[in-house]
């Protein structure tokens, strides 16, 4: 359903990414691999609209999104998880969740909102707080929270388990799972290699702006010379 | 050739009005000189610059008049605070400087050269004192004072001479400039009760202060003073300015030629009502040159003589000055009636309205 | 020649004042909307000594101590309160200053302090005098950029809860350059009082510290350079546009805003650009 | 009785401060300006109200063109002056708008003269007597309901609905907010218009108060707009409006106790100063 | 030999939150304790009390024998305290090698008067590049924090507070942001500076590097002291494993 070809990305000057080509279909997860700096969450963010794309196309469906706004890319079907979190955090809790659900129904909204209560009960019981003094690892399940509002089709997620503890990183990807089979499509940016590659079903591999390698995950788990790079000595 | 007259006055900010107004005054009162042939065939110019009625701009101005134009005299067309700081300038370089209508006694205090064409607000409070008193015979005052220098002057004579006319002062209450909402103050003197309001301010405080006044049930009289002299209070205020008398320079109702010509002349060339401030600035200008005629245009000093010996009548009354530099005349007082400024009467006191003279 | 030691001594006053908020305000990054209450303290210090005949050289250290009091107390007020809070605060300082100014007998109530006689040094004396403390003010500016002062200060500036972290005593910095800042901007209150021969309350307002805000950043905040030469030009920009006469406010402000617009880094940043342009021939 | 009446008339002023403070809370809270130029909006509502009124007779009709004209405005100034200077540190957009309010003023002056303009025939003149011996004018009846009306709407759309949840969401972090599809473009805009049309019906119903308009007239709120909004704790409409009520009642009655020891802006200012010592994240602000 | 570090009974409370519950934890001299917990439990708020951010409504704080209970976030931090923080905060204006120069310079920056006698940066400038070498940061010294991934400036805050020449290091979520093989090679440096003899004080929920690095972890839950000792026993406790790592 996502088809990006020949992407480039970056700010101003700098070029954080290049001729990046990829594709994704529904109920897959797309997982991106790479060190600080590999432009892993410039491609993402370059998805969403919100980093100036240099050049290649972007096709949702078929769809040509490339020059369409934000605001379009996010009716089409796409959502969130950014890197840091980025709550809004003067907001509460509850808040939060509503700007999350901003251009779907309001039923769609309340639904969604329903639904991320019953998977991150610690949310539901601070509903009422301000965002920005929750815990790190609250504000991440917020931030996933926050994306599945909209009944996203692809979700974008970068740095899932970025400061969570390992129960919370369980529930998460069961989250993940639950949305592959839903049939919705997962981009992931993760640091923990070993958990991208058991959730994921396709792995690209970044290196200062390059795509170095893709594949299935499983020949990732095969290739040892790859996981020597991104896991270091195991 | 030409004689060169320096002028500040604020064309800028917040004391913008009255500078326009005397600006037109003192433009005029040159158009007509220099018409009738000016000062010895020598035509009068002026060397206008903005002083924003603030003594930081005036005094670099005053130095560039004295040292870069050479202007042989200058007149102030300014307020108080910017008058008194050029004043000391002129002083020590020796140029004759008439203030047309700043208030403050310092002015002329800075020396010789100093003279002033109108009241030190002083005396014109004073003036107030016994319109209220005497001439009104109402005793129980409300003074609402505007808190500058202008305000403050005039405050400082009026209590000064209340006593002696048997006037209680009930309460007195002050205001910023920048006010124009006197709710508050209106709620107090409803309650204080008085037979009459005593009221500094511009124009542009006291329409408001006095429609405000009138809004809240208050049908007491109201005094003003000079401040007040415009056809614009009149605008401001509306219905509720009639009746408010003021104590001013100028006498729309004179049967005094020099008055009405100037009353004329300026509405023709302005197309607005004339006022105390374009009066002032008018007979400050007349006085000058009517120095310049008898003294020559050559030696400052003579001007100085000159200026000190003037016997004139010239649109704000008979002009002469004491040893200090300070201007004898009697004080118009002035009534809204119908819509326009009337003669109410004329206080003519010599010894209450005699001016300090060191 | 009379009229452009007048004009000198206008521009030196001015550098010395926009140098001193440019200490607080630039090093340190004490944003301050009401510098003009120091300068107001120095300059009816100054007023009331020299009234009493006390020799002005004796009569600016006094304005300064007494400026830097002030300063120290504002600066206590700055370790509370942050960012834009500290700007209205400090604005309120001034508004403050003015309102208790004009109810003071002594100080001259609303008429303010004339008839100041003029010092022993003559014009030109007092002239090069002024231009002498903005020139040590303005030397003294640059070696506290140079040394671990100034990169102190650039920490404060930058964020006070990580200079904390990296043990630095963030109050007693900021209490330092409200101290220095404040009493320099006394002593050009003192020298204000000379050359204007007359302080009224007025003089020390908002508006006023706006200006010297306004020569700061149109200098390039921090820019010892820029904003000395920002402060002469400005200083005297109104004397020096007269003939526009009616517009010459308009024009004013019209450059200050182009000014902020298309170069928000001030003079110093386009004399940046500038040279990397040539260095990149 | 007087007491009730000082009081009341401080309602009426904070009222006036309230409609002004809002539009620049709003423009704060959004972009983190201290937009003084406000106060030139504010004139510019005065000036339009009097010239329609003077021309059509209908105050209703002037204080709906004052609101238009005076929004888009607002809006042209975002868009022209601050829009570029966002990213630059605080104070630049604060010289910015100073420069751009001195000129408004003298734009004004040059334009409509510096006598100012009053309305030919004043609308809305005398009063009613609430209870013996307390008048209340229409004038300032209009100022407290029309300024009760419009701060209870906007409080509650800002505080109780998805658009006012997605603006305060732009607040914090538009980047963000965008990614979640809220068109921040148009949050500005909308931002500008509203404030710009509320300081333009303050100025209208100044300009009815004191049947005066001047080109200095912004020069009071200005500021005081600017301590009003940091008082109530920069960017709380809440705080804004308790904030624009206890300065209305201190100048109140501080002008007739203690105005001889200190004039209404010292007065405001001191209180501001007093309450920030204690709480330096204003009345009503969060940390 | 006094401990290094002391936390006796300390309680803070948010409004109705009560963040960390009478909490106490003693450190020795040498020590690298992995300090772990649910999200949540409190670990940042009592690093934060550690530092004197956050003030305690109960307990104190002891530092080698001294309470520094009292005294301000500065002060702690000349008394031997230094911290890398959980959210990144670089000074903006600055490049990274002026950001650890800064912080070598403390012995220069303790007074303005001090400060404002000392010029020579060169000193401070060079250390700081060794410690941004040591962070694997060699190649960015002169770039602005702002452009750069967080990854980077995770470790930036670890070698900022390598500067201070800390008797204890405090360091929270450091290696949260890096990819496995990045994390590995910071944890590595951990290490070995512990083995050169600093006290580290390790908030991480990267188990694997905590388990592979920490001899001892001490587990907070809920506000409370849960569980301190041997990082493979703890790790085994049934309450442990229910609050902190889930069934799997
Ligand atoms: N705002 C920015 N301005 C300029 N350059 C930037 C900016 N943000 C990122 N970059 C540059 O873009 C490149 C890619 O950064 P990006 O954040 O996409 O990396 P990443 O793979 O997500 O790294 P990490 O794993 O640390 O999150 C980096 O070299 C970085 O310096
Ligand atoms: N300023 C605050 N106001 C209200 N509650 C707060 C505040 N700061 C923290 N809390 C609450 O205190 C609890 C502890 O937060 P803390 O940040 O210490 O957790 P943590 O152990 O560091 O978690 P994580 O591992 O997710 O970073 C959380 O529930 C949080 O919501
Ligand atoms: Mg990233
Ligand atoms: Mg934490």
């Amino acid at each position: 359903m996502l088809k990006v070809e020949n992407l480039s990305a970056g700010y101003g000057d700098i070029i954080a990414v290049r001729d990046l080509s990829f594709s994704l279909e529904r109920g897959q997860v797309l997982a991106f691999l790479g060190a600080n700096g590999a432009g892993k969450s410039s491609t993402l963010m370059c998805l969403m609209g919100l980093v100036e794309q240099k050049s290649g196309t972007i096709k949702m469906d078929g769809r040509d999104i490339t020059a369409t706004k934000v605001e379009a890319r996010i009716s089409s079907g796409l959502a969130i998880v950014p890197e840091g979190r980025r709550i809004f955090p003067d907001l509460s809790v509850h808040e939060n969740l509503i700007v999350g659900g901003h251009v779907v129904s309001a039923k769609i909204m309340t639904d969604g909102i329903d639904y991320v209560y019953t998977v991150y009960p610690r949310l539901a019981e601070r509903r009422n707080q301000a965002a920005g003094s929750l815990s790190g690892g609250e504000q991440q399940m917020l931030a996933m929270g926050r994306a599945l509002i909209s009944q996203p089709q692809l979700l974008i997620v970068d740095e899932l388990s970025l400061g969570l503890m390992p129960k919370v990183v369980d529930e998460c990807y069961a989250v993940l799972q639950t949305l592959k089979q839903n049939n919705i499509g997962v981009l992931l940016v993760e640091q923990n290699t070993e958990r991208a590659l058991s959730v994921a079903d396709k792995i690209r591999v970044l290196e200062a702006g390059n795509l170095t390698w893709s594949g299935s995950a499983t020949d990732a788990k095969n290739n040892n010379s790859l996981r020597q790079s991104l896991m270091g000595i195991s | 050739g030409t004689i060169k007259i320096g002028f500040n006055v604020p064309l800028t900010g917040f004391a913008a009005a009255d500078g326009l107004s005397a600006k037109t005054g003192a433009e005029l009162a040159v158009e007509q000189i220099n018409g009738a042939g000016g000062v010895k065939g020598d035509m009068l110019e002026l060397v206008i610059y903005d002083d924003q009625a603030s003594p930081k701009e005036a005094v670099p101005i005053a130095q560039k008049l004295i040292e870069k134009d050479e202007v042989v005299a200058g007149v102030s067309g300014s307020y108080s605070g910017s008058t008194r700081a050029a004043a000391g300038i002129f002083q020590e370089a020796g140029v004759p400087y008439i203030s047309a209508y700043a208030i403050h006694p310092d002015i002329t205090r800075a020396g010789n050269f100093v003279f002033r064409t109108s009241f030190v607000g002083e005396v014109q409070g004073r003036a107030g004192a016994k319109l209220i008193g005497e001439s009104l015979g109402l005793k129980r005052v409300a003074i609402i004072t505007l808190k500058n220098d202008f305000g403050q002057a005039l405050a400082a004579g009026f209590k000064e001479a209340a006593s002696s006319f048997g006037i209680e002062i009930l309460s007195e209450y002050e205001y910023s400039i920048k006010d124009r909402q006197f709710g508050p103050i209106v709620s107090k003197v409803r309650a204080d009760k008085p037979d009459v309001i005593y009221a500094s301010g511009y124009f542009f405080t006291a329409g408001p202060l006095v429609s405000q006044l009138r809004a809240g049930g208050i049908d007491v009289p109201i005094i003003g003073q000079e401040g007040y002299d415009s056809q614009k209070f009149i605008e401001i205020a509306g219905a509720a300015s009639e009746g408010t008398i003021i104590t001013t320079s100028l006498d729309r109702d004179s049967s005094v030629a020099e008055t009405q010509d100037f009353i004329k002349a300026f509405e023709a060339k302005s197309g607005q009502k004339a006022d105390m401030v374009a009066a002032s600035a008018h007979t400050a200008i007349k006085v000058l040159a009517e120095a310049l005629q008898s003294s020559g245009a050559s030696d400052r000093a003579a001007i100085r003589n000159a200026i000190a010996q003037t016997n004139l009548t010239a649109s704000t009354g008979q002009i002469s000055f004491n040893k200090l530099g300070e201007v004898q005349k009697s004080v118009q007082v002035q009534i809204v009636k119908d819509g326009q400024w009337h003669h109410h009467s004329v206080i003519d006191d010599a010894e209450l309205l005699s001016p300090p003279s060191e | 020649m009379a009229y452009e030691i007048t004009l000198l001594t206008t521009m030196a006053i001015s550098v010395l004042f926009a140098l001193s908020l440019n200490f607080i305000t630039g090093f340190c990054g004490q944003i301050s909307l009401g510098h003009a209450a120091f300068m107001g303290v120095g300059a009816y210090t100054a007023a009331t000594m020299m009234k009493a005949s006390i020799s002005l050289l004796f009569v600016i250290p006094v304005a300064a101590v007494f400026a830097g009091v002030l300063g120290l107390l504002v600066g206590f007020a700055s370790l509370r309160v942050r960012h834009d809070f500290l700007a209205i605060t400090t604005m309120g300082v001034v508004f403050l200053f003015v309102g208790v100014v004009r109810q003071q007998e002594f100080l001259g109530g609303e008429i303010g302090i004339s008839g100041i006689q003029q010092s022993v040094l003559g014009r030109t004396g007092f002239m090069l005098l002024c231009v002498v403390l903005a020139g040590v003010f303005a030397g003294f500016s640059l070696l506290v950029k140079r040394s671990w002062l100034g990169f102190v200060f650039d920490s404060i500036a930058d964020n006070e809860d990580v200079s904390q972290v990296l043990g630095i005593d963030v109050a007693k910095y900021k209490l330092f350059a409200f101290v220095v800042g404040t009493a320099t901007a006394g002593t050009a209150g003192a020298l204000y009082a000379q050359h204007y021969r007359f302080v009224g309350p007025d003089s020390f307002g908002f508006v006023e510290s706006i200006s010297v805000l306004a020569m700061v950043v149109v200098g390039g905040i921090g820019s010892v350079w820029g904003v000395m030469f920002a402060a002469a030009v400005l200083s005297v920009l109104p004397l020096l546009i007269q003939f526009v006469d009616d517009y010459k406010i308009l024009v004013y402000s019209a450059l200050l805003f182009s000014m902020m617009r298309f170069s928000p880094d001030g003079l110093a940043g386009i004399v940046q650009r500038l040279l990397n342009r040539v260095r990149n021939r | 009785m007087l007491y009730l009446e000082l009081l009341f008339q401080g309602i009426v002023q904070g009222s006036i401060y309230a409609l002004i403070a809002l539009g620049l809370t709003l423009v704060y809270g959004l972009l983190r300006i201290l937009h003084v130029a406000h106060a030139a909006l504010f004139t510019l509502g005065g000036y339009i109200g009097v010239i329609v009124t003077n021309q059509t007779g209908s105050l209703a009709l002037a204080i709906l063109a004052a609101m238009i004209v005076v929004g888009l405005v607002g809006v042209a100034m975002y868009k022209l002056a601050y829009e570029p200077l966002l990213s630059k540190p605080p104070f630049i957009a604060l010289i910015a708008s100073i420069a751009l309010f001195i000129a408004a003023e003298e734009l004004f002056r040059i334009i409509f003269g510096p006598y100012g303009l009053s309305y030919e025939n004043p609308p809305l003149q005398g009063g009613f007597e609430i209870i013996s011996g307390f008048f209340l004018k229409y004038g300032e009846a209009l100022v407290i309901i029309l300024s009760i009306l419009i701060l209870s709407v906007l409080g509650w759309v800002s505080g109780y609905t998805r658009l006012g949840v997605s603006w305060r969401a732009t607040v914090t972090d538009p980047d963000m907010a965008r990614a979640f599809g809220v068109n921040t473009q148009h949050v500005r805009y909308l931002n500008f218009f509203i404030g710009s049309a509320l300081a333009a019906v303050a100025g209208v119903l100044v300009a009815l108060l004191n049947n005066l308009v001047e080109p200095t007239m912004g020069s009071v709120p200005s500021y005081k707009a600017l301590a009003i909004i940091v008082l109530g704790g920069l960017g709380s409409i809440r705080g804004t409006l308790l904030a624009s009520m206890i300065l209305g009642v201190i100048e109140s009655f501080g002008t007739i106790y203690i105005g001889h020891l200190l004039d209404r802006d010292a007065l405001a200012f001191g209180f501001l100063i007093v309450v920030l010592m204690f709480r330096p994240q204003g009345l009503l602000g969060t940390r | 030999m006094k401990p290094v570090l002391e936390v006796k009974n300390v309680t803070v409370r948010f409004g109705g939150v009560t963040a960390v519950d009478d909490a106490s934890l003693t450190m020795q001299g040498g020590d690298l304790i992995g300090f772990v917990g649910p999200n949540g439990a409190g670990k940042t708020t009592l690093m934060r009390v550690i530092t004197g951010i956050v003030r305690p409504h109960e307990g104190s704080v002891w530092l080698e024998g001294k309470d520094l209970t009292k005294l301000a976030t500065n002060q702690r931090i000349r008394a031997g305290l230094a911290l890398a923080q959980q959210i990144v905060q670089p000074l903006r204006k600055m490049s990274l090698l002026e950001n650890v120069a800064l912080a070598c310079g403390f012995s220069k920056t303790a007074n303005p008067f001090k400060a404002l006698k000392s010029f020579d940066k060169s000193a401070e400038k060079a250390t700081a590049r060794e410690l941004l070498r040591r962070v694997g940061l060699q190649d960015v010294v002169d770039a602005e924090p702002s452009k750069l991934p967080l990854g980077y400036l995770k470790r930036l805050e670890v070698a900022r507070a390598l500067a201070l020449k800390p008797k204890l290091l405090l360091l929270d979520e450091p290696l949260a942001g890096l990819n496995q093989s990045e994390a590995s090679s910071l944890a590595d440096l951990i290490k070995t500076l512990n083995q050169d003899g600093l006290s580290i004080l390790l908030i991480e929920h990267n188990l694997r590097e905590v388990l592979r690095i920490c001899p001892q972890v001490y587990v907070q839950d809920l506000g409370k002291s849960l569980a301190f000792g041997n990082s493979n026993e703890i790790m085994n406790q049934p309450e442990v494993i229910k609050a902190y790592l889930g069934e799997s």
